[in-house]
């Protein structure tokens, strides 16, 4: 496999710890706080968003997982398998075992999605480029067929209904239910976003990131680059499981649309939109695409693929750093002025 | 005590920041609904059509004053857009957005969805087209009314007609789609026709996956093996290529086709259906309905889809004015009851139980599970030149209550204990065409 | 004299109808700076190659410290000892110069670390030492793509430096930068790997450079070593004025 | 198993496979050019077919002869080809050359999108289904089943004329060898005058009719609704990176082995034929990581 010259450009939103005047870095950082202060309050401000933002968030986290790869040149068009592996582990057990506890039914769908990342990883860690995205391909839609033949059990295209499960113990109603859900949905977005962060700036974060630019090196420092990629593959299928479980939850059902290839394609596309490499473009992108498509298919029903396409091209073809990136020069363009006024 | 504290701060916060909901018997200004419907994706075969005709009949309702001077304002739902663009719309209109009522939906998987949503969200929604027999066997429900039939009396249906006209066959195959619905339709079909006639052969069962091309592979087979009866429950773009293909290569000649959906394929496979072949509609829906087709209102009707859409109706139009036609008379039946304006929530909810309400078709009523009883037309194809595709002769229309599971049993296990009898007991009206 | 550090049985290699390596036997002794010279198409970076088990010979072997490493991979054969600088450098091209060589003492320590700062480990200052070492201070916080091809070829030389190896192999190691410089740089190199004790290979076509800095230089010929012994022998041999310095000149 | 079935299966997954090489041909002729994996392949499939159903049902209603649904499905192609193949590459593709390979597909991913809308625009929702150019050839039987002689016979003609004309294009004629050149070394090829704008622009108009003339030959057998462009890019997809990147015959040989893999599930085994593109992808790429055809890259330190 050769190694491109022309890699992907995905350091868009990778600002270098080193570099990077510092008061646009506060600014920036000011404006996440906000960021995340704003959504903290959706629920009371704005009570009918909410969904909206539950939605977003728990798609995030599987954008998120796509980033990561992103952050090694790889792109996979099949990891939506391990969003619907997750939830439909957590489906399971909720049937198998109903009113099991949130916090369960949770790190069973991340436990599934990464022993399943684990078997599907090292076989593709073996392939480069188009072929691993290919072959992530051809494994999700082998799940995909397999939910749909063993209905049985899988429900088919119904899919299964994931029911609500206990909280700490209590059975919540409905909207009580939603608010946790929420709340739960904004920690793990922080928590896990700025752990991705740090596992990006990690020593095991920069070996897998040494994919991307060069693996021969990687190889001459001793290296294994598959042992450097699955460490990657396995976190950012992680990600998806724990986006997945969430969105399952959400939902109150499962289906086989989970894992279908457009929905992987659709994760490329937000983390591409919100500034491919970057944390917070994932959920950024995240939101913005849940609420066009939201709103361009109420308003403007026959339509909605075309105003998401063409907002897509312009994103690529204008502002190849995504939405992080034109939020980024914005505020460099404010920093320098005031620096200039010194 | 950690919980404790958490449950009472979320309730406390919830309390503050909720609306406050009003059930108001004050006459609104309008009475706000929504619909969810597949206006995008291969099931828009069914969704623009109903869309359509929604529209036009709530325009004749309106022209006519609304209910008790309150006209109607329908939202729809686009369920192509994915489950999460349809729960997160359906709540937002809902929550937000005043729907009273809701009206949803075409895909049994998004009834599944909806179902318990529409019990959280307390609002009243009438499952106007989706199939599936589960949701009333499974669960109960308070807020979620069935304006049609579901699977089981579809295919005891047409399994009776089946064994009636043609009693003696040996062989059948099924080429059905591979997701829910074709697999359930096979599980009850074949259950029945087990119990009915358990000495007919299943030669083979194909389950092409859902929005597959071509059949080329299954009709060779077929044509190998020659059964008396091949079923297909498929429907929309599937339906059409199965049968097309089928017809090119002479299949139809050989072996009798019993498609249960085909009423929704008439106009576009024109010639390629030919004569003798077993047509469902999903109830009685047909556009030449032979008991309504004199009638001024579904004349009316009909003249008016056909110049807004150029086509002729097919079942899901049928099945928009069951669920219209059940809100109508539900919220009229409410007002009479109890002599208001405006019925409030829990008195709509009181109408809507065991009502009894007038599309196109025959009457429908809602049983004490909410699950409606719809009778089913089902008849045989027949060429007869006055349109350029295939209409239907000795049609049958079954009696709904005989077909349908008895509430608290489980379909699958009831259609089980049926016999040969079952077929001769059953009551059905009979036409030439 | 001890066993060799580094030990070729009898190496061949072919592509297509070019015989690269044509039974190519040699000891490097420990301690050792040995250059190679030879044309173009001689087979030097095959060689190296094959030493660091990027090409898998179809006959023989070689042996580190006495043990057979043919059939491992590189990888395996660095975490033996064996670091290796590049003729193109080989770098994260999307990192900085101070990252590369922390990247490569992560890798050297196996950290397993997936939170902590990478740029915050202890081994900082001693990459920062490196960089000073060969010259790129200063470009310590600059994208390494960013930089000329002579530093870039230090900054290649400094990761195999971090990885602490006991041999070095290094392919034109001064090729591509200013000639002013190369014999400040050499020396350095040179005294930090004497000091270090490492055993260094290096493919060089600068004859000044050869004549100064190596212990002894191999000539390399038609996929095989021709010649070996002290520069001064070497450089005076008629063949290799004719067939090797002719040809640079 | 006996030997009439056996040839039964065989004819069917002929009749499949001739299908899928036509589009995967396209696609694998673009990817071996341009480097991009064009995820609008699948539209102008579908468009390809709506336009020959459309044209076809127009002439026809004018009174011509059925016959003439042939030379139909080629203007059709020819008009999807140059129509919104052209414009594609010239106002959209050329700007992205310099850019990654993920991006590149996402451009693509965004045009299949906004095509996907504009079929339903144009042509709405319900299924087309014209079977004229089916009709005229009549049908053939083979041991008491009745095959159309176009899917029987046609269609893996025109694709075994596709497969030894691409060949000799690309070897024996200037143009095809100027593509070749292109597609080998860009800058090599630039340095000797060749005008790589051109042959990119020409190789995506090709590989545009192919897409569209995949679906024009389609059309005759299959409805023709929204999402039938999203099956087959899928399976395209699938034969591409089977058969080894931009590798023609590959790609011929990956579509053989799909469609007697599918026809003979069907016959023995209908509960896998859906899985059988990616299980035989899956195996391929495990004892071949480069596909069929593929060569590993060589990589100069």
């Amino acid at each position: 496999m050769s190694t491109r010259t022309d890699q992907p450009d995905t350091t868009a939103g990778k600002t270098s710890p080193e570099k990077g005047a510092s008061p646009m870095k506060s600014a920036l950082s000011l404006l996440w706080i906000i960021g995340i202060a704003a959504v903290v309050a959706v629920p009371f401000v704005a009570p009918s968003l909410k969904l909206l933002f539950t939605f977003a968030m728990a798609k995030g986290l599987g954008v998120l997982g796509v980033t990561v790869l992103l952050r090694a040149g790889q792109v996979s068009f099949g990891h939506a398998l391990y969003f619907g592996i997750a939830a439909y582990a957590g489906a399971f057990l909720m049937t198998a075992m109903p009113s099991t506890d949130f916090l369960i039914v949770l790190l069973a769908g991340v436990a599934g999605a990464t022993l399943a990342s684990i078997f599907v990883g090292l076989f593709v860690v073996r392939y480069r480029g188009i072929f691993f995205g290919m072959l992530n391909l051809a494994f999700s839609m082998i799940f995909w067929s397999i939910l749909e033949k063993f209905y049985h059990y899988t429900g088919g295209a119904d899919g299964i209904r994931l029911e609500r499960p206990t909280v700490f113990g209590s059975a919540l109603n409905f909207n009580d239910f939603g608010m946790i859900l929420y709340y739960v949905l904004v920690a793990l977005m922080v928590g896990l976003g700025w752990y991705t962060m740090r596992w990006f700036n990690s020593p095991v974060g920069n070996l897998f990131q040494t994919i991307k630019t060069n693996e021969t090196r990687l190889e001459y420092l001793g290296v294994s680059p598959k042992r450097a990629l699955l460490s990657g593959y396995v976190l950012s299928a992680a990600l998806c499981g724990v986006g997945g479980v969430m969105m399952g939850m959400a939902q109150g059902v499962v289906t086989p649309e989970y894992v279908w290839w457009v929905r992987s394609a659709e994760m490329v596309f937000i983390a591409v939109l919100g500034g491919a490499g970057s944390v917070q473009g994932a959920f950024l992108g995240a939101l913005i695409y849940e609420a066009v498509r939201t709103y361009a298919s109420v308003y403007a029903g026959d339509v909605w693929q075309m105003i998401l396409g063409g907002f897509l091209l312009i994103i690529i073809l204008f502002a190849p750093g995504g939405l992080i990136g034109i939020l980024e020069s914005l505020f460099k363009r404010k920093s320098d002025k005031k620096g200039g006024g010194k | 005590m950690k919980t404790k504290i958490m449950k009472r701060t979320v309730s406390a916060l919830l309390a503050s920041a909720m609306p406050v909901v009003a059930f108001a018997a004050d006459k609104p200004d309008s009475l706000k609904i929504g619909m969810t419907a597949f206006l995008t994706g291969p099931a828009s075969v069914f969704g623009v059509p109903a869309r359509d005709a929604a529209e036009i009949m709530i325009e004749n309702i309106n022209a006519k004053g609304g209910i008790n001077g309150v006209p109607i304002e329908i939202n729809f739902i686009d369920e192509g857009a994915g489950a999460e663009a349809l729960t997160s719309e359906y709540r937002r209109m809902v929550q937000s957005g005043g729907a009273e009522v809701m009206l949803a939906s075409i895909s049994s998987g998004n009834c599944q969805t909806i179902a318990p949503l529409a019990e959280d969200l307390q609002v009243p929604n009438l499952m106007w087209d989706c199939g599936t027999q589960r949701i009333f066997e499974e669960n109960d429900y308070k807020y979620v009314f069935r304006t049609q039939a579901n699977a089981t009396p579809e295919m005891l249906a047409t399994v009776a007609y089946l064994l009636k006209t043609k009693p003696d066959f040996k062989t059948i195959a099924v080429v059905n789609q591979d997701y829910a619905w074709g697999r359930d339709s096979w599980d009850i079909f074949s259950t029945a026709l087990k119990a009915m006639k358990p000495d007919v052969e299943v030669v083979a069962e194909f389950f092409p996956k859902f929005g597959s091309p071509d059949f080329s592979t299954e009709i060779s087979r077929l044509q190998a093996l020659q059964p008396d009866v091949i079923l297909s429950t498929s429907w929309g773009g599937d339906l059409d290529t199965f049968v097309q293909q089928a017809s090119q290569r002479g299949l139809l000649n050989t072996s009798t086709f019993v498609l249960p959906l085909a009423e929704s394929s008439l106009e576009r496979l024109g010639a390629a259906l030919t004569d003798g072949h077993i047509v469902g509609a999903r109830g009685d829906h047909y556009f030449l309905h032979p008991e309504r087709r004199n009638d001024e209102d579904f004349q009316a009707f009909m003249k008016q889809y056909e110049e807004k859409t150029g086509d002729v109706s097919v079942y899901p139009v049928f099945h928009a004015s069951q669920a219209i036609a059940a809100l109508t008379g539900a919220y009229e039946k409410a007002i009479a009851d109890n002599s208001v304006d405006w019925p409030s929530e829990d008195q709509l909810l009181a109408a809507l139980e065991g009502l009894t309400f007038q599309g196109l078709g025959r009457p429908v009523t809602l049983r004490e599970d909410n699950q409606g009883v719809e009778d089913q037309l089902i008849g045989t194809s027949v060429q007869t030149g006055e349109y350029p595709f295939a209409t239907l002769e000795n049609i049958m229309i079954f009696d709904g209550d005989q077909l349908t599971t008895p509430v608290g049993e489980i379909s699958i296990e009831w259609v089980k204990t049926l016999d040969a009898g079952f077929v001769d007991a059953i009551s059905f009206d009979q036409f030439d065409n | 004299m001890t066993d060799a550090l580094l030990e070729t049985r009898d190496l061949v290699i072919k592509f297509g109808g070019v015989t690269a390596a044509d039974h190519v036997s040699l000891k490097i002794h420990a301690g050792r700076n040995l250059a190679i010279i030879g044309p173009n198409g001689a087979g030097k970076t095959t060689f190296l190659n094959i030493c660091t088990g990027w090409l898998k010979p179809s006959q023989g072997q070689v042996l580190f410290e006495g043990r057979d490493i043919t059939p491992l991979p590189p990888r395996k054969i660095v975490d033996r000892g064996v670091a290796r600088a590049f003729q193109i450098p080989q770098l994260f091209t999307e990192h900085t110069a101070l990252e590369n060589l922390l990247i490569a003492v992560s890798a050297r320590d196996k950290r397993r670390n997936t939170v902590m700062d990478m740029t915050q480990i202890p081994e900082r200052a001693e990459m920062l030492h490196l960089l000073d070492m060969v010259g790129c201070a200063d470009v310590a916080d600059t994208v390494v793509v960013e930089l000329s091809e002579g530093q870039r070829k230090l900054i290649d030389i400094a990761i195999a430096l971090a990885l602490k190896p006991k041999l070095l192999l290094m392919d034109e190691p001064t090729s591509g930068v200013a000639s002013s410089e190369k014999h400040s740089i050499m020396k350095i190199l040179i005294g930090a790997l004497k000091e270090a004790e490492v055993t260094s290979v290096f493919v060089e076509h600068d004859m000044g450079i050869v004549e100064n800095y190596a212990d002894e230089v191999a000539v390399w010929n038609n996929g095989n070593m021709q010649l070996r012994g002290t520069p001064a022998e070497i450089l005076e041999h008629p063949d290799v004025i004719r067939d090797v310095i002719g040809e640079v000149a | 198993m006996n030997l009439a079935i056996f040839l039964l299966a065989l004819f069917d997954g002929v009749a499949y496979a001739a299908l899928v090489f036509i589009v995967a041909l396209g696609l694998t002729l673009i990817f071996g050019v341009m480097r991009i994996l064009n995820v609008a392949h699948g539209s102008l499939y579908a468009i390809g077919a709506y336009a020959t159903v459309s044209l076809t049902g127009y002439v026809l209603a004018l009174g011509f002869a059925p016959v003439l649904a042939f030379p139909l499905m080629i203007v059709s192609a020819v008009l999807v080809g140059i129509a919104i193949g052209g414009p594609l590459e010239y106002f959209l593709l050329r700007r992205i050359y310099d850019k990654s390979e993920v991006l590149q597909l996402l451009v693509t991913f965004a045009v299949f999108m906004i095509l996907e809308d504009v079929q339903r625009l144009v042509w709405g929702t319900q299924p087309y289904f014209d079977s004229s150019a089916l009709q005229v050839l009549g049908n053939v039987s083979v041991f008491g089943v009745t095959y159309t002689a176009y899917q029987l016979i046609l269609l893996p003609l025109i694709a075994v004329v596709l497969l030894l004309g691409m060949r000799f294009f690309l070897r024996r004629t200037v143009t095809g060898k100027l593509i070749t050149a292109t597609t080998e070394d860009r800058e090599a090829a630039q340095s000797i005058g060749i005008d790589a704008d051109k042959v990119f622009l020409f190789t995506f108009v090709i590989g545009a009719v192919l897409a569209g003339l995949g679906g024009a030959l389609a059309s005759p057998t299959t409805s023709i609704l929204p999402g039938m462009g999203a099956d087959m890019i899928v399976l395209s997809f699938a034969v591409v990176a089977t058969a080894g990147l931009g590798q023609i015959e590959g790609a011929a040989l990956t579509a053989l082995m799909i469609g007697l893999g599918r026809s003979f599930a069907v016959y023995l085994y209908p509960e896998i034929s859906v899985l059988v593109p990616y299980l035989i992808m899956v195996l391929v790429l495990l004892v071949r990581p480069e596909g069929l055809f593929g060569s590993p890259a060589a990589r100069k330190i």
